[in-house]
């Protein structure tokens, strides 16, 4: 049977145990494009993408190349010519980054299972070559930073030659600069015939690589269109079912008195003499290229790796942070940038993660007071707007955004007086990202300071009063919120 | 040796374990002989482990030291110990467990008696006060362990000659009180009617008795150690341990140091077999054990 | 390894709870007091397979066996929902164990000097377990397997290898006594649970105590001192092995080098079966104490079935093998 | 618990090797080669102590002593690289013991029997532990906990409880013979060693561990099957068992169901103190071996030193907890 489609996928159906992720869903990709997934946190893409790569069972068929796809898991499909970037990033942390692209087909000598070391280390700098990719093979890769690891990634998914690689979200944690070298790889890959599905939260992205559109809703099919058919606002329609801006314009809130000020803070090695302060009802963006040193310096504010010299100032008076503790105790909370690694507790329930940084406020003769836990996180749920079944429900079950909000909540939950945000929407959809938009405004009007690191220009310039502009530990400059540009920003990172 | 240097002769002692009260008392007879002759004594504890017994055979024989006492873990594997020894030319002296007749015949001498003896002498009073008749449980030690599986084999050895006796359970509760007064608890639960609890060693007839006198079953049945323990003796006294075997730790200990000594001296012995035979203790004669004791106490201070 | 995946199976099932019908409800039940429902079937299993087991006597009895073992995993199951483990506890009842018992005859010291002794030299062996795992960044496998061994090594050497008997009627008492007609180590058991069950459900101690074995990291940002959490964990684990070690020293009215041999592996192995999660963040005090009950249970029942002793480990092994499959299964499938 | 953290320590570290100097290279070799040091360092100490200590004999015979445990160490080593564990190696020896030993006896049998019985058995054993694990979904705490039980049941089922005597000469030749006056042990050791190394750090197999235990969800991304693997890696942690136990059983002339208890725990400790990290992903066999020969070196030396055994047992603990500390802290600072 002939068809123009390289993938179709039909009444795809899944189930969480009741709960269905995916009902009737259907995908079909055309050979040599680039085709856009689409949907909020939880719309169930990643699930689909779970199905078509053999991780998950579920019902409905799939054809590839005209043939009907067993699915008997990853290998399978692996074999058939599908490859995937997953949307959390696998390394294996104390293996070489050679030996991780080539993990399950090593080269080796014949069928005896001995690995060709050298071979190897050639086969991974030639594909580097290729993808013009500048990273040391023989590597161990928890030595590289986020944004190279994802690389890795790219470039293990490209050197399977599959006939459809899978990206979900893989700019989620590179920079622009690494977003143009991806899309030059993408645009590459499809002259030779390539088919990629591109999952992406970030509409600018999509629009300037993709042919086609399919959208998913609450585990339902919307629909499948051409990109230029489609524009930001009717996309986002489609997507949310209603509609909203995409971008949240920050409203004016009243810049009171200093909160924290930063004289000549550095640490050996990762930054050096920074020195800012953020006010009351302030949002101070910090931009950066990805492993400029920002997460290390608010690390260091918030006491978590302490500075090596420099002075700190609360309120003006002087203090000095050695632990978290001392941190929270002063007013101030901190919303890391990995969800995974250091955020979420993942085998807890919502709540539990909710109010694990201040529990004191809901002891009662040394015991947890449930009814206050239940109403205070109530009110958070409904605040922040998070999709949630239920309290009691593991944080691990809720979608990329709604993890967010609830970690923001975690920290609201302390009525803190500076908030620091890093990357405060890696990973979150449109409709989330224009919530947590939102609020962090409302904290401002609040009269709360803010202190954000965002390596998405749009987020900086948007929801940013001033900008500090930091590169490789230093600091270059700063913008005010009417001055700055992109252009403007990387001259100042630059100069 | 660095023994040799001042004239000391140096006794290497392997044994098997020295968590155990009745052998410390050994360990102490030995300390104490070696002493009086004048001869320096390294004691290793083996921890129950036959292969780490060999080892630390091999070690003393690396040592040099003038003579070796075993007391071997398991008399199974007790061979390679000797013939290390013998490579070197280094006298042997078994002490308390008796290993195999071709063991023996390698072996410069043997001080104890004979392992499955206590068993069937145990065993043989059990019968004499239940007139050969009766339900009898028997309650093991270490499953696998040379005393467990010779003292068992003694009981039942015994109790086939009686045709009116049975072994109606058997269990193990590896020598210690705590899962002897446990296992006793669960028996009496059963419900099963038992004449005799005989246990492997002391500790367990104890904890037997505790479980038995908590539920006041203790008047009905009777119970059988081995050890003679001091602990032991206090439970004859009451009345609560009918039975128990003793079996001369100091009497063994010194006689393995003199044997020994004599052998490293190139002294030659009267008999290969130094036999310090098991002897039964019951309420009729158990004070004099307890004198014995304080003895043996006295001595160690 | 396991967990992620274990955790996304469980996950899905406690979810919505509001919305469920009955229909969803069974497993969901099922699920959440799966161990219980396999500790019910195996009682009844027993009550099937001998007439002696299901009586009240029986089963004070089984209870009671249960209660030292029971204390000890209830301290493991905070260290394990850490993410540790603790391998010491069985050597240390024994060097809790002479050392009360040297201070507890008749009419030396009045009793509460044994008592707080046994009780703080458990703490204290706890405590350096703890600093040990904790400031050192050693695993706490090896730390307490160091202390494994070396607390019985102390024991032997305090003791000189020999039991320490005579001890006081009063002290006699926390091992043999009762009230009410309930042995004294019931009463200890329940509520000492009661109380390790409040202290891990319902106060920052316990909450902290999750987030710490959910995510470290991040427990370290929430401004939990870790370190010197987990030493007051291994502290706990330490104490509670003390009040343990105390009523087993006192049921069988003597301080004993050679006690608590493997009581360790048993401790984890019920903390484990009640559904403790060795990869952290997991785990129940009731469902600890079924799991305890569960090994109680099969010891008792084997026993009365009068089954050989090498079929009884034989059986026990399998038996905690199929528990464990059985209850991650139905996860599996819930 | 500690290993992200090390992680994101390490990372910021390791980072720019490429410009390091030096003087930045001297704390790093110590890193690399830190347990090797800290094993010099002690075979320095205990030729200091004891005058007995550093004689070819004597090093001869440690490593001969090492040999047993350390063939089993290196099983478990494969096994903690991919974040499992294995308690039932001690059992395991003893099953196997007494198997094999009721088929050596003179005339009986050919040799190849009792061998071929021996390794099978073992495997045969760490393939259950494995699928129970693996396809079960159970902890291999449990599943392993639950052979150690079973196996040890089966050997004295097995044995009726009794040792197994009257080996053939050439069953013997395992335990005790030598060539070229190196004893066979030490011989299979440093064989079984090279290979296993080999195997682990030169094939697709040995990747396959690391890549498993460093995260098991990209090695199943990467269509390696998990399952399987783990499966082998537990069949292959048996068959060396296995082998340690027919060379422990010809050395001592018996097979003994009694045999081998607590080896698991010198077997974890060995490969720990090794450098193998318990959290997976991490270890290498010549560590494990070095890991095993300070154990060894540490027994020898203190009974040449005529240390009492109560002491022993102490110092044995701090000892092992200091070097892993060393260790670790040198890691730290590196
Ligand atoms: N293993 C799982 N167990 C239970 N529910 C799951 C599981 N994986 C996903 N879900 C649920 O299925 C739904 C779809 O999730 P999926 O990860 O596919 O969303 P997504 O579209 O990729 O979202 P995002 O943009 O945040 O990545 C969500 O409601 C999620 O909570
Ligand atoms: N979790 C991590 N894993 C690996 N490397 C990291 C991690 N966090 C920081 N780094 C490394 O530390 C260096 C400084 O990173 P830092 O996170 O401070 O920079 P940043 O400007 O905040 O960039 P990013 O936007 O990536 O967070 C980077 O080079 C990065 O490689
Ligand atoms: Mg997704
Ligand atoms: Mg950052």
């Amino acid at each position: 049977m002939k068809t123009e489609y390289l993938l179709e996928m039909e009444n795809i159906t899944k189930e969480f145990s009741g709960v269905k992720a995916l009902n009737n869903v259907q995908l079909k990709v055309k050979k040599g494009t680039v085709h856009a997934l689409m949907g909020e946190n939880g719309a169930g893409k990643s699930t689909l993408m779970k199905i078509l790569f053999g991780m998950y069972r579920g019902g409905g068929t799939i054809r590839f190349n005209g043939e009907e796809l067993k699915r008997t898991g990853p290998k399978d499909a692996l074999k058939k010519g599908i490859s995937m970037i997953h949307q959390e990033l696998n390394p294996v942390p104390f293996m070489t980054v050679a030996e991780n692209i080539f993990l399950g087909r090593e080269p080796s000598y014949g069928k005896t299972g001995w690995v060709n070391k050298k071979k190897l280390i050639e086969d991974t700098q030639r594909l580097f070559e290729i993808l013009n990719i500048r990273i040391d093979p023989t590597k161990k890769m928890k030595d590289l930073s986020i944004a190279n690891m994802q690389l890795v990634e790219i470039a293990t998914a490209v050197s399977h030659h599959a006939d459809l690689i899978i990206m979900d979200e893989p700019t989620s944690a590179i920079t622009e600069k690494e977003v143009d070298h991806l899309f030059e790889i993408i645009r590459s890959l499809k002259k030779k015939g390539v088919a990629i599905i591109y999952i992406s939260h970030k509409m600018d992205e999509v629009f300037e690589i993709c042919d086609e559109i399919t959208v998913l809703r609450d585990g339902q099919y919307i629909g499948t269109k051409p990109a230029r058919e489609l524009n930001q606002d009717s996309l986002i329609q489609m997507m949310v079912g209603r509609e909203i801006k995409q971008v949240f314009h920050k409203e004016k809130a009243e810049i009171k008195e200093v909160v924290l000020s930063v004289k000549n803070l550095s640490r050996e090695g990762k930054f050096n003499n920074v020195s800012f302060e953020v006010r009351k009802g302030e949002i101070l963006g910090i931009a950066g290229l990805m492993g400029s040193g920002r997460t290390e310096l608010i690390e260091s504010i918030f006491g978590i790796d302490p500075p090596t010299s420099g002075e700190m100032y609360l309120h003006g008076e002087k203090i000095r942070m050695k632990s978290p503790s001392d941190a929270i105790r002063n007013k101030i909370g901190l919303v890391t940038e990995d969800r995974k690694l250091t955020g979420a507790f993942l085998p807890l329930s919502v709540k539990e993660n909710m109010i694990m940084s201040g529990l004191d406020q809901f002891l009662n003769f040394g015991y947890v007071n449930g009814k206050t836990v239940k109403r205070k996180c109530k009110e958070q749920v409904k605040k922040l707007n998070i999709k949630t079944p239920n309290l009691n429900q593991l944080i691990m079950n809720l979608s990329g955004g709604n993890q967010q909000k609830v970690l923001l909540a975690r920290w609201l939950l302390n009525d803190p007086d500076l908030l620091i945000l890093d990357e405060p929407t890696r990973g979150v959809d449109v409709g989330a990202k224009a919530e947590i938009h939102k609020l962090m405004s409302e904290l401002a009007q609040d009269g709360k300071a803010i202190l954000m690191v965002s390596s998405e220009m749009p987020e900086i310039l948007g929801m940013s009063d001033r900008i500090l502009v930091i590169h490789e530990g230093s600091q270059k400059g700063e913008l005010r919120r009417e001055e700055a540009d992109q252009k403007k920003i990387l001259e100042v990172a630059y100069q | 040796a660095d023994g040799k240097d001042d004239g000391k002769m140096v006794i290497g002692a392997a044994m098997p374990v020295f968590d155990d009260k009745w052998l410390s008392y050994m360990y102490d007879a030995m300390k104490k002989g070696a002493k009086g002759q004048k001869a320096e004594l390294k004691m290793v504890d083996a921890k129950n482990d036959s292969s780490k017994q060999l080892e630390q055979v091999e070690k003393l024989v690396i040592q040099g030291v003038d003579a070796i006492v075993i007391c071997p873990v398991d008399t199974s594997a007790v061979k390679p110990m000797v013939d290390a020894a013998k490579q070197a030319d280094i006298p042997v002296v078994v002490v308390n467990r008796q290993p195999s007749a071709d063991v023996l015949e390698k072996v410069d001498a043997y001080v104890g008696s004979e392992s499955i003896k206590s068993g069937t002498m145990q065993m043989e009073k059990v019968a004499e006060l239940l007139d050969g008749k009766g339900h009898v449980a028997i309650m093991t030690g270490e499953l696998g362990h040379e005393a467990q599986v010779k003292r068992t084999k003694g009981n039942k050895d015994v109790i086939k000659k009686h045709p009116d006796m049975k072994v109606v359970r058997q269990g193990t509760a590896e020598y210690q009180r705590a899962e002897g007064i446990q296992l006793m608890e669960n028996w009496i639960q059963s419900g099963d009617n038992m004449d005799a609890i005989v246990a492997n060693n002391d500790e367990m007839a104890i904890g037997a008795i505790k479980a038995l006198k908590s539920a006041g079953k203790l008047d009905d049945i009777l119970v059988a150690g081995i050890d003679g323990t001091p602990d032991a003796l206090e439970y004859v006294q009451s009345g609560a341990l009918d039975v128990t075997v003793f079996q001369d730790p100091v009497g063994q200990g010194e006689k393995a140091i003199v044997t020994a000594v004599k052998l490293a001296k190139g002294e030659k012995l009267e008999d290969k077999m130094v036999w310090i035979p098991y002897e039964l203790i019951t309420k009729e004669n158990v004070e004099k054990y307890v004198e014995r004791w304080k003895g043996y106490d006295e001595n160690k201070g | 390894m396991k967990t992620e995946e274990t955790i996304a199976k469980k996950q899905t099932i406690s979810h919505d709870r509001d919305r469920t019908g009955w229909k969803e409800k069974i497993p969901e039940l099922f699920s959440r007091y799966g161990i219980f429902l396999i500790f019910l079937a195996l009682v009844a299993l027993m009550s099937v397979l001998t007439p002696h087991f299901f009586n009240v006597y029986n089963l004070i009895n089984v209870v009671k066996q249960v209660s030292f073992i029971g204390i000890v995993a209830m301290g493991v199951t905070f260290v394990i929902i850490t993410k540790g483990i603790d391998l010491s506890s069985g050597s240390l009842i024994a060097l809790v164990s002479v050392i009360a018992a040297s201070f507890a005859h008749p009419g030396d010291y009045p009793l509460f000097v044994p008592l707080l002794l046994g009780v703080g030299v458990g703490a204290f062996a706890g405590l350096i377990n703890g600093t040990v795992s904790a400031k050192g960044m050693i695993p706490p496998f090896i730390a307490t397997l160091g202390m494994m061994t070396a607390a019985r090594g102390l024991a032997l050497l305090y003791s000189d290898g020999r039991p320490i008997g005579n001890l006081s009627d009063s002290f006699l008492f926390l091992g043999s006594g009762d009230l009410f007609g309930i042995p004294f180590p019931i009463i200890v058991f329940l509520f000492v649970g009661l109380l390790m069950h409040l202290l891990l459900s319902n106060t920052k101690f316990g909450k902290h105590t999750y987030a710490i074995g959910g995510n470290e990291q991040a427990a370290r940002i929430c401004g939990i001192n870790v370190d010197r959490h987990l030493i007051l964990v291994y502290t706990l684990a330490g104490f509670l092995t003390g009040i343990s070690a105390l009523m087993l020293t006192a049921r069988i009215s003597a301080g004993q080098p050679s006690m608590g041999v493997m009581y360790e592996l048993d401790a984890i192995a019920a903390a484990v079966i009640g559904g403790t999660s060795l990869t952290g963040g997991i785990g129940t005090i009731p469902g600890t104490m079924i799991g305890a009950l569960i090994i109680g249970v099969l010891n008792n029942g084997l026993d009365l079935m009068n089954v050989s002793s090498y079929w009884q480990q034989i059986l026990k092994g399998a038996i905690i093998v199929t528990a464990v499959l059985i209850d991650s299964r139905k996860n599996k499938k819930a």
